[in-house]
């Protein structure tokens, strides 16, 4: 059960990366005369990542509250 | 899982077998793609794409815990109606949409 | 077999769910200035939700025809 | 699913081994995949995203009706392309796609 | 293990098929006076099949080329 | 898959058992999915949506290029950014986004 989990885990946090790296992408990079990330764009790339792991964070914590809410009403009623 | 309501039912109990864990699975799978589609829209709705800088500014963060509220909401009031349309029981709801 | 068939017609539902309530989220609420549905928003989600049903179920009907359609050329042809 | 040029070959015959019932399955995927795309896209091309109302009016039946028809017909058509650049089988498909 | 890769591949290419469609129908499909393909609208079907084509083929020997690099690299340092 | 960082222990040993076979298909899975992302993003960043041509001009090649480059680089320089803030690993990682 622990490994199916664990694995669970393992692929969440790969599709998480894998989605935050596609939406850094389309959102920082749209000049193509060079292949090579401008300081501009990598910068952007930075704080879209670092941005987004605090707006996941917040999200995180404001649904867990919201569980714990419908947890307690849930018990109440029983 | 109160939106799905089968939350009740999911109490710990002694003596695990395949079907529980399955179904704890399901769950967790479920609840994980709720949380990331409610990540994916609050960050469109909330977080603007200049990203000129790399914390949250208040407009932002107030925006979120507004936009998970309200995305709970609708979860709750979607899931409702389906329910209210006899659509809430698995064998029936995906029977209803076409039967190939 | 029965079994395998139920669980991914509840997986094909809590899907079909979740992308619901997502559409109708990013369609009917564009006002973060309160954490209450307004009854613009609530009408807004309720008409949504309602005509994504009789939408599925058009296409459903439609597409059955088609699948109809094709088995029956498939089998006047062997 | 005469689409994928394999539904000749789905005809029901005596004996049922874990072969069949995985394919069966990937079958079923395949074909709800399909339509759940094909919901999406219509709605899409034919729904209003007012929501002033909850039945479909007029225009949008209409619309479904021939959305359904030209999806369908795309969906051939692609497939066709994919056959006769030599991709649709299997094995070639995803190996002319890089092999990593 | 065969088998499994086998199928897998199946999976992928019937994923990349049905999002071709979708992504040429999109695109190509906007006028619904009428059920059937226009024959401009079937030109830019044909276009744009061929053209997704190649460009997975050119993004996937670009890839290939950078994946060559990369473990040449990693064989360097240790 | 080097920009995962763990390409230098998927070296080839005598041996097969269960797990690594399941490595090895979590690991294609993400290669496969990493690719179709980058597919798609240079589709939509490179090839214009007109059709009136079948192949790719100049430009559109050129372009594909310079973007497969970028896109590698990005997601290289995410990976470092998310293992600098402590999420890159597995265990880590999720439980760090709530813990329902």
């Amino acid at each position: 059960m622990t490994k199916v989990i664990e694995k669970k885990q393992m692929q969440d946090f790969l599709r998480m990366y894998a989605n935050l790296a596609e939406k850094c992408f389309n959102t920082c990079c749209n000049d193509f005369t060079s292949k090579a990330l401008s300081s501009k764009e990598e910068t952007c790339i930075m704080n879209c990542t670092e941005k987004f792991i605090k707006h996941s964070e917040r999200v995180g914590a404001r649904f867990a509250e919201y569980n714990a809410d419908a947890m307690n009403a849930s018990q109440n009623q029983s | 899982m109160s939106f799905l309501g089968g939350g009740r039912g999911a109490t710990p109990t002694s003596g695990v077998n395949m079907e529980k864990i399955e179904m704890a699975i399901t769950e967790l799978d479920t609840v994980t793609d709720f949380f990331n589609r409610m990540v994916q829209s609050c960050h469109a709705k909330c977080i603007s794409a200049r990203y000129a800088d790399a914390d949250l500014n208040k407009g932002e963060s107030v925006c979120i815990d507004r936009c998970v509220a309200k995305f709970n909401d609708v979860q709750k009031k979607v899931g409702e109606k389906l329910q209210s349309r006899g659509q809430a029981n698995a064998g029936g709801a995906a029977g209803g949409f076409g039967s190939f």
